[in-house]
């Protein structure tokens, strides 16, 4: 299930809806992405240096939908899954807030936990967002991490 | 063709969405981008570093070699960062 | 965080302690084990045959907590973390019911969902529990898998 | 000496707990399986094959030569099974 939204989502009940009343599923691998507060300079590590103050996620309405349906369709191929779920927020975030929930639902605890990598991984090189930071020293678009595209590559040759 | 940009390219080219109509000889992407960039000094500053801007036509991932014809949607933006 | 216990708990409220009020987490990794109703023949791929009525969790107190708060430390020691949390049950559990919450979190997302892959892994190899199924054919001790032994054996050339 | 059975070493032997007093030749987790196997039908079912045997020593995993002591608190268990 995809789900594109600018409202919150509250983690313990969608994961609840996934597993609840079934008695086949045997492993449920979640992620949950945030906003932090602080800028990484070139994309290394972080310094602590606190300096977001919001975060405004700006996407493609339509391909977005249409690439996340993508994603986890490819994940259900790959893996043997009995639920998959991917909710992703837009608009303006605050740091602390949650941006993205991924989950995967499997009889086999490793491939609920290999499905929800790569629909993290794939989501983030080929899902429409764009994130705008509101720095103190004013507004900055996020760069693409080459890390994100190694990432994502580690699943091509599966 | 509607063409649709966003993040950065939609800050310098000025608006999110412009409906437009190239000559019979702009068959592929690339050929659009190039057509697109003489339009303003905004198409040109956001245009300028190919290696920044992905393509989607209707909606699906292309590269500049792609066809590209009337009615289609075209989407320019930098690369992806959601997630 | 480790906790051992008979009782249910709540996924969201869990995972929420880990990430509430904080804004240098960018990644929140979890994985729940929950109750199948299918016994695998010789641990292979389940034909969906359901027939466990219950499973009852042993284990071994003050080892089980030891090798938990071990496990945890070293996935600390390995991946810098801004918090963990590993809760396992024991007692008798039902087709459905959680038996185990592991969480990651972290300022970047695949120190997350490494962590959490590599707690699981370990725990499932080295964590004193015994699962005893209690199946239509009659009770029947579960098996140490060897594709547990091969995931866990993932982690020590790290 | 305390030895600890768990899951079916402890149905097999018959108690989850006892405390034994085994001669001072029995220097090594090994000697012990040995000593323990001797005990009773019980023991001896438990404990015949080795390779499904794990120990612990003092809540520590061990193997067969590791040296155990009057006041140790040993361990005896299939391969675990949880998460």
């Amino acid at each position: 299930m995809i789900r594109v939204q600018t409202e919150d989502f509250d983690v313990g009940r969608e994961l609840a809806a996934l597993t609840d009343g079934r008695t086949d599923i045997g492993g449920l691998a979640s992620f949950v992405g945030l906003v932090r507060d602080f800028v990484e300079p070139g994309g290394g590590t972080g310094d602590g240096n606190a300096s977001i103050r919001a975060m405004t996620l700006e996407h493609y309405p339509g391909m977005t939908e249409k690439m996340l349906a993508e994603i986890e369709a490819e994940a259900s191929r790959r893996w043997p899954l009995q639920a998959s779920l991917v909710i992703h927020r837009h608009g303006r975030l605050l740091p602390g807030d949650r941006i993205v929930l991924v989950a995967c639902a499997a009889a086999h605890r490793e491939d609920a936990i290999q499905a929800c990598s790569f629909l993290i991984d794939w989501l983030k090189t080929k899902a429409p967002f764009w994130k705008l930071e509101d720095t103190r020293e004013g507004e900055r678009w996020v760069a693409a991490k080459e890390s994100d595209d190694l990432l994502a590559e580690r699943w091509l040759k599966k | 063709m509607k063409v649709l940009y966003f993040a950065w390219l939609r800050q310098r080219v000025g608006v999110g969405e412009e409906t437009v109509n190239p000559p019979a000889d702009v068959a592929t992407a690339g050929q659009l981008l190039d057509w697109l960039a003489a339009k303003s000094a905004g198409h040109a500053e956001a245009l300028k570093n190919r290696s920044l801007v992905r393509i989607a036509i209707n909606q699906e991932f292309a590269g500049l070699d792609a066809p590209v014809k009337t009615g289609d949607e075209i989407a320019l933006f930098p690369p992806v960062t959601g997630g």
